[in-house]
């Protein structure tokens, strides 16, 4: 009986409307939060830092935004890596052509880049729905991507059409080290994460919900669809476009637009579907199942000692045979299924 | 009932429970609608008014145009022909928009509930139109915004009160019977503070004690808020009991209008509806 | 509930007939937590109608779509218990097949398929059957003879049309497979009146016709037990009171809570219980 | 101890063919190595990790591996992006990586990139030598002018990065040069093929990666454009961009930086290795293919680069990875060295400085006949390098001064 | 304007468009049955090419033998679908389904190259790819037999799916099942073993896009790409329309060579990647549901 909310009798709305309610959640992230800062720096090793937490992290932020736009505005899209190259590139350009520009403030402003090239790409939004919109999304895709392969201005001239990112320096101090960057990265995910968990506990969140479960009706209570729907792509893109920027700066360096290939797209997606539609946690944990997974399962591949073509194939396999597996085991997502576990856990000994 | 008037009304109309109803001057007025789909004629130029306060019934047979007549109220259709005139605003047609912030608010006969949500966010979302912060205030959870939040998770509280829905109100609407989802459509609809309430057979589905419930609930709204009611119901029972005039519709005419009582001997009615007189 | 009495009753209805279906001691939980049949039994005799009563909760969709075994698509399980069907457990069987052995389930809430017409929704519940053009044609004016509003609106998709439409195409696509026996799940529900007697008319005449049994899950108490030899009272997953048609009808309590009628006779809908709301508005 | 080596490779996914021939290559010769007692009786370990081919997954397979067995002392991923995802992290590290005929051609200048080998050749190397070859094949270069050359390319980095070499010589030699590109993956070019048809160019150079090479090869046939007068890239000259096409390809020809043929090297991979069951290729037709030789020639200037590191940092004992970039930076595989380990001609002579990471920037031509690829250039070409030092030295200069480097020769 | 290059666009990318519609064809079937996006419709064909190849490759078979082997393989693949994957998953929304099939891209692609390898093959088909002689004489135009057949291939079997969907009692009770799984159940269609029918002939559809596709390219894995040419022919078309498939086909076809032969120097080329989704969203902003797609009904 570990995890109870008996005994917790919330007194008035406002405790009961804080973000985790119950106590032990919160001790639960704080603490996390407390690992995270304080442990996780000290104990990892620069592998875990640069090469999984914190692209883990930037999939998290990029699964967030795509997250809020089809899990919460129920806008099935395709076009996420087109919204991250967008904020990449852009901060790219902002620091490159303004010199002194705070690097936070680039991110801001990449990020409000992608906003906008979402809101345009969103307009379709309007009239077209479902796998209609997602497969049109893809126009977004192909579209931004050639933008920055043609267009030698977005990449600042560069002659192999890569942007190399600035070294990141916020007053005066350099991101270089691992644990820096983790740190940068980890501060910039959990603040923004906590935005969007405080929008979806308002009325725009309420908003996107109520548009996404059933829009006729959502029009019909006084929400107007085009507004919400086009914030939620205004969000949501700007979400991925600070996800690309930190994709660029924090983690791979030296960028080619094809880094942002439609793949990403799909691996974010999946990330979204496998943690759970329209979940904040579900982001986190699709995110990690889907940059830890195929580690975890190249390193057992690797271990029995197969000749390597075959360990490569047979992960493949695995990993589609367990995306499959947990969307049978829980359609909703890793989130749901923690959510059930944590009923089960609240109930037990006692079950039912 | 104006839209600029305090939000404190349930606590009003606690406090002073005197319960006189006063049926007061037209408020809605439908002038000769006509509304088809390809060839179908959904409604074929009816006239009809709402008074304020009152309850108002529509009947008809199945596929008579009585869920097309409130969509037309509401925006939902635009009908080809005829003129809607609300508080006095004469209109070819409405607009969702338009029509919930003017104070029409309805619930549907295929409950359209936001099946994602738990009961307390759908009525919640009743009340979007009364919220003034933006998203950034909102996303920052600061201040006005979260003062707001609070303010208004009041109001839908008092609604779950006063439906009786307080046990589940953290569930997920998907998750509950027909019934219960009823009822909350009727509160998400409630917590807009409605000046017309168009209810579309909020009945269906239900027994006579939910039945009960459910007239009482619509009853005491209609008596303690002044909300004006448009009701669509196929229980007589419930229909000849609680409303103040019945419109009846039959392959998208009209055919009858009146009292209760009126209705309930109009030979055509007889005819095309009820069968044999109550 | 008086376990005794229970079995009592249930001897008598074997006494009176063998059951054709019969569910016993069925336990349901939704999504591994939501527990929301707590061991329900009850017998549906052949060619009886039977139903099945309770406020909205109850579990009386759940109770029939344990039996139809469409349960499995909403990530509910049975747990404990059997269903059986002219003898044999049919709780393993795929809704095809119960359908083949004369099974249908008339879905709460239409489930009408929105993109066909009126006609090609009553021609998929012939599906099962291998008939004929000829014969397809005689079922359809059969259902066009029941329900003169849907050969109207034949070439409408099903869903364009009004929720009642809807309603009265779920039903005739049930008959149009022949079944030897139906679930009903609230056949009334936005119905106008004269259509509902209509269909209890139309549900009687199967009945004694063609020797059709019948599972209604009814809100309609008084027009249930009108038309009904039987019928179970769920509340909260139980089944608390079974009995004969009259009995129920005869007894107080379902007097009072499902039919609305007092001692005093009906009461007017806009006097009721009027305390019990203003109590809890004045407290 | 060993000498560790890193290999994020590659053998699922759209270009799984040409990353197990390549890798193959590389494991084959690093066996070959150990059974005849390793590099002065240091044995080469390395671990293989699986990229897919994308920038993320390659980032961690670098990370996870540059720290297995105190250190690996050098990285080859053989991919543009995965290869870009590590750049920055390469000086810090201090593990050299090499990118044998890919990546940016401006690395070569180790004053700025000390830590990047594109060794062999670079893509603009590459750009001047075909126009060279196409210049003596129409006998001499004064004979381009008024030529039309089409550079059908895949639109990317990797396809536009030839540019300005092309643009440079186009202007210098007259001839006119189209440049029509192919969408990635480049599954359908019928558009392309009737605009080249319709402008009747006298050469196409296929500047094209993965699938979009063979398409280009049928789609020719189809709109019956003569084969003979195209010219591929090396990425676009091996038995995967052939052999789906059938006939289609035969008389294509290609650039390689490997002479396809014989050579006693291959012949004890057969025996020693493949005889006794220990290749690393699953299907045996494939040695010496390619992008097997392409991997085997690789290992050969690792194996290179270990020996001349350990014959300054001491002989018999594994090198670091910075003693490696030593080694890198002093290769000298001339003909005599390329005769011990038989493998003479197979490779260009490389011998590479501070200045020249690339160490040699000739090539050659291969000619499919429908059957296997054969070289139709007796020697080695190299064309204007003089340009390609100039642009070389632009970017690289750019790249300095946006990453605030002071271009310096490494110790 | 040359007109004969112009009519030499417009022919080669109608029948492009003949071949993107053969792959869309895959997706509307499966769609139209059960309202799931399969993801996996690129992989199948990935799969069925390669295994086809494989057995003519490695074991020596007879094409005329490795065809009809390949089908029972591809029969036993949709089977198998059926079981493991959407069995369980009947009454899930279709995001979840979309998910489950993108799992499948995963493994088919795993499975197909772990048992042929991943080396690149050449596929022979009896009519070779080359400019048909007959029409470059009469007409002058360039126009390659193999697509006139693949053209041919493709009427054959649009025809005979577009049939079976309007004609027969099968079809209705697929377009039942693609509205309401659980409805389907409840009036006693056997939805599993429609489904696994119909995952067999989507496998058999992906065979026949393979053998052409890879006949025309190499088998190769790139042959999973082919379904991003199909995605913007099925939104114009419409998902759940056999003959919007083609007519979309040809739309997309014709348009992105134009677009991509006359615009495309105009803006620095290589449109084709973009151009048709732009296209169909354009399209689409006029009819949202695609050509000859059903109506979406929005009901309340
Ligand atoms: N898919 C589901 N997941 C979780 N809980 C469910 C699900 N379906 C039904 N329930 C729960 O099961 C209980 C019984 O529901 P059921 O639909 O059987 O009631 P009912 O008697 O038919 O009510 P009504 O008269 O309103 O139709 C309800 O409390 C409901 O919340
Ligand atoms: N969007 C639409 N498109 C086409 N036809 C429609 C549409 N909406 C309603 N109809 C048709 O208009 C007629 C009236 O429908 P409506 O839903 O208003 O009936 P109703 O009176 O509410 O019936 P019920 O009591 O059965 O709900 C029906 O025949 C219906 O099929
Ligand atoms: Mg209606
Ligand atoms: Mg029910």
């Amino acid at each position: 009986m570990l995890y109870r909310e008996a005994g917790q009798f919330k007194t008035s709305y406002q405790a009961d409307s804080q973000i985790f309610p119950i106590l032990q959640d919160r001790i639960a992230l704080l603490s996390l939060l407390v690992v995270a800062i304080v442990v996780v720096p000290q104990l990892a090793s620069a592998y875990t830092l640069s090469a999984i937490l914190i692209p883990f992290l930037i999939f998290s932020l990029a699964a967030l935004g795509l997250n809020i736009l089809t899990g919460y505005a129920g806008q099935l899209s395709l076009g996420t890596a087109a919204f991250m190259a967008v904020g990449a590139f852009a901060s790219y350009n902002f620091i490159a052509r303004l010199p002194g520009l705070p690097i936070l403030l680039a991110f801001v402003l990449g990020g409000l880049s992608a906003a906008m090239v979402g809101i345009a790409f969103g307009l379709p939004s309007l009239r077209i729905r479902g796998f209609y919109l997602a497969a049109s999304t893809l126009a977004t895709q192909f579209f931004v991507v050639w933008c920055l392969t043609k267009i030698p201005y977005l990449t600042n001239y560069s002659s192999s059409g890569v942007i190399t990112a600035q070294k990141i320096v916020i007053f005066g101090y350099s991101f270089d080290t691992p644990a820096s960057k983790y740190l940068l990265v980890l501060a910039v995910v959990a603040l923004m994460a906590l935005l969007a968990k405080n929008m979806i506990r308002s009325n725009v969140g309420r908003s996107w919900m109520a548009v996404r479960d059933m829009d006729v009706a959502a029009e019909v209570i006084g929400f107007r669809l085009m507004r919400t729907k086009l914030l939620a792509f205004a969000v949501s893109s700007f979400y991925c476009g600070v996800a690309g920027a930190l994709y660029a700066y924090a983690y791979l360096g030296t960028v080619e637009p094809e880094a942002y290939s439609l793949d990403l797209s799909f691996r974010i997606l999946f990330m979204v579907i496998i943690g759970g539609v329209g979940s904040v946690l579900g982001s986190f944990l699709g995110a990690a199942f889907i940059v830890l997974l195929p580690v975890f399962l190249n390193i057992v591949a690797h271990s029995f000692a197969l000749p390597t073509s075959v360990a490569s194939n047979l992960e493949l396999m695995v990993f589609g045979a367990l995306i499959i597996f947990f969307l049978i085991v829980e359609p909703h997502g890793l989130a749901r299924l923690w959510q059930i576990a944590k009923e089960k856990l609240r109930l037990w000994p006692f079950p039912h | 009932m104006l839209m600029n008037e305090p939000d404190n009304r349930f606590e009003a109309a606690l406090a002073n429970d005197s319960g006189g109803r006063k049926i007061g001057p037209v408020i809605l007025d439908m002038q000769n609608i006509s509304l088809s789909f390809g060839g179908v004629r959904a409604l074929t130029d009816i006239s009809f008014n709402v008074k304020q306060h009152e309850i108002r019934a529509i009947i008809g047979p199945n596929g008579a145009g009585k869920s097309s007549m409130l969509n037309v109220i509401n925006g939902v259709y635009r009908p080809q022909q005829g003129e809607i005139i609300y508080r006095g605003q004469h209109r070819k047609n409405m607009d969702c928009y338009a029509a919930a912030k003017s104070g029409i608010a309805r619930t549907f006969q295929n409950i359209a509930l936001f099946k994602g949500m738990t009961v307390l966010d759908n009525i919640m979302t009743g009340r979007n139109l009364k919220m003034k912060s933006n998203f950034l205030m909102q996303a920052l959870y600061w201040g006005p915004a979260r003062r707001e939040e609070i303010e208004h998770r009041v109001k839908a509280e008092e609604i779950i009160d006063f439906l009786e829905i307080q046990a589940i109100r953290k569930t997920p609407v998907g998750r509950l019977p027909y019934g219960l989802q009823k009822r909350v459509e009727l509160g998400r609809a409630l917590a807009a503070e409605p000046e017309i309430l168009l209810l579309d057979e909020p009945m269906a589905g239900m027994n006579v004690e939910e039945k009960q419930d459910m007239c009482r609930f619509i009853l005491d709204v209609n008596d303690q808020f002044g909300t004006t009611i448009v009701l669509i119901e196929h229980d007589m029972g419930v229909v000849m009991d609680i409303s103040d005039r019945v419109v009846v519709l039959d392959y998208g005419k009209k055919i009858g209008d009146g009292t209760p009582d009126e209705v309930r001997t109009n030979q055509d009615v007889i005819n095309a509806y009820l069968g044999v007189a109550e | 509930m008086n376990h005794a009495a229970n079995t009592a009753n249930a001897a008598v209805t074997a006494a009176a007939a063998a059951p054709y279906l019969s569910v016993n001691n069925v336990e349901v939980i939704y999504d591994h937590v939501i527990l929301v049949l707590k061991g329900v039994s009850l017998q549906v005799p052949q060619g009886k109608i039977v139903a099945l009563l309770g406020a909205n909760g109850a579990g009386k969709s759940t109770t029939l779509k344990t039996i139809s075994t469409l349960l499995r698509g909403e990530r509910g399980d049975v747990t404990k218990g059997e269903v059986q069907f002219k003898g044999e457990r049919i709780d393993q069987l795929t809704p095809n097949e119960l359908v083949k052995r004369g099974l249908s389930q008339v879905m709460e809430g239409r489930h009408c398929f929105g993109h066909l017409s009126i006609e090609e929704n009553l021609l998929t519940g012939a599906y099962t059957r291998n008939a004929s053009r000829a014969e397809l044609k005689e079922s359809l004016e059969k259902v066009y003879h029941y329900f003169p509003r849907l050969r109207e609106r034949r070439t409408s998709q099903a869903g364009y049309t009004s929720g009642g439409e809807q309603q009265m195409c779920a039903i005739g696509r049930a008959l149009m497979a022949k079944p030897s026996m139906i679930l009903l799940d609230e056949p009334s529900m936005g119905i106008a009146p004269q259509i509902v007697e209509e269909i209890f008319g139309i549900v009687k005449d199967l009945n004694s016709k063609e020797n059709v049994s019948f599972l209604l899950a009814e809100q309609n108490t008084s027009i249930a037990l009108r038309y009904a030899d039987f019928g179970y009272i769920l509340e909260n997953g139980r089944v608390v009171m079974e009995g004969a048609a009259a009995e129920l009808s005869a007894n107080e309590d379902v007097k009072e809570f499902y039919l609305g009628v007092s001692g005093a006779g009906r009461k007017s809908f806009r006097d009721m219980k009027f305390y019990r709301r203003r109590k809890r508005w004045l407290a | 101890d060993d000498q560790y080596v890193a290999l994020p490779s590659y053998r699922v996914g759209p270009y799984a063919a040409g990353g197990s021939g390549f890798y193959g290559g590389i494991i084959d010769y690093f066996n070959l190595v150990n059974l005849s007692g390793g590099v002065n009786g240091v044995k080469i370990s390395w671990e293989e990790c699986e990229t897919e081919y994308n920038p993320s997954r390659g980032v961690e397979c670098y990370e996870r591996l540059k720290t297995k067995n105190g250190g690996a002392t050098m990285v080859e991923p053989l991919s543009t992006g995965v290869a870009y995802g590590v750049l920055d992290r390469l000086a810090t590290d201090k593990i050299p990586m090499t990118t044998i005929g890919y990546g940016r051609s401006d690395a070569a200048n180790g004053k700025v990139f000390p830590y990047v080998f594109p060794l062999i050749t670079s893509y603009w190397n590459q750009a001047a030598a075909m126009i060279k070859y196409l210049g003596d094949k129409n006998g001499g270069m004064d004979k381009l002018k008024g030529k039309k050359i089409v550079h059908l390319y895949h639109d990317s980095a990797f396809g536009k990065e030839p540019m300005p070499v092309l643009d440079a010589l186009s202007k210098q030699y007259g001839f006119e040069l189209i440049k029509i590109p192919v969408t990635p993956p480049g599954t359908e070019q019928q558009s392309q093929w009737l605009q080249i048809r319709q402008a009747n160019p006298d050469h196409v150079i296929l500047w094209g990666w993965g699938a979009m090479n063979a398409v280009a090869i049928k789609t020719a046939q189809r709109n019956g454009f003569p084969r003979e007068k195209m010219l591929g890239v090396w990425w676009a000259g091996s038995e995967e961009d052939t052999v789906p096409t059938g006939d289609a390809a035969k008389g294509y020809s290609a650039m390689t930086f490997n002479t396809p043929g014989n050579y006693p090297l291959m012949d004890d991979i057969h025996k020693k290795l493949y005889d006794a069951g220990k290749g690393n290729l699953a299907d045996r037709s494939r040695i010496g293919s390619v992008y097997h030789m392409r991997g085997v020639s690789a290992a050969i200037l690792w194996v290179e680069a270990m020996r001349t590191a350990q014959e300054k940092f001491g002989k018999g004992k594994p090198v670091t990875g910075e003693q490696m970039r030593w080694g890198l930076e002093h290769l000298n595989v001339d003909e005599a060295r390329q005769k011990a380990i038989g493998a003479l001609g197979m490779l260009p002579v490389v011998k590479t400085s501070c200045d020249d990471h690339e160490g040699s920037g000739a090539v050659k031509v291969q000619q499919w006949d429908g059957k296997k690829w054969n070289a139709i250039t007796p020697n080695w070409i190299i064309g204007d390098k003089a340009l390609t030092r100039k642009l070389l030295e632009e970017s690289s200069a750019a790249y300095a001064a946006e990453k605030k480097i002071t271009p310096a020769c490494a110790k | 304007m040359n007109l004969n290059f112009f009519f030499e666009v417009l022919i080669g990318g109608l029948l492009s468009g003949v071949m993107y519609a053969l792959v869309a064809i895959g997706f509307v079937l499966i769609y139209k049955a059960s309202g799931v996006f399969n993801f996996a419709q690129g992989a199948m064909v990935f799969f069925a090419a390669l295994t086809c190849v494989g057995m003519v490759d490695q074991f020596g078979f007879s094409l005329w033998l490795a065809v009809p082997l390949t089908i029972v393989v591809m029969i036993i693949l949709g089977i198998a679908i059926e079981r493991m994957v959407l069995r369980p998953l009947v009454n899930q929304p279709e995001i979840t389904l979309f998910m489950a099939t993108i799992g499948l891209a995963f493994f088919i692609e795993g499975l197909a190259q772990l048992v042929w390898g991943a080396q690149v093959h050449k596929l022979e088909l009896p009519i070779e790819d080359v400019p048909s002689e007959y029409l470059m004489e009469k007409f002058n135009i360039l126009v390659s037999q193999f697509d006139i057949m693949a053209a041919g291939v493709c009427a054959l079997l649009v025809t005979s799916l577009a049939l079976l969907f309007s004609q027969t009692k099968v079809g209705r009770a697929l377009r039942a099942v693609a509205d309401d799984h659980q409805a389907a159940l409840a009036v006693g269609i056997p939805l599993q073993r429609i489904w696994a029918v119909l995952w067999a002939v989507a496998g058999l559809v992906a065979l026949v896009a393979g053998m052409l596709w890879g006949a025309r390219n190499g088998v190769q894995f790139a042959l999973t790409f082919v379904a991003l040419k199909a995605l913007p022919v099925l939104i114009l078309g419409g998902f759940t329309s056999m003959p919007g498939a083609i007519v979309g086909g040809l739309i997309i076809g014709a348009t992105e060579k134009m677009a991509e032969v006359y615009i495309g120097p105009l803006v620095g080329g290589g449109i084709e990647g973009w151009f048709p989704y732009v296209l169909a969203l354009l399209f689409l902003l006029v009819r949202p549901e695609g050509l000859f797609g059903e109506k979406i009904i929005r009901r309340i």
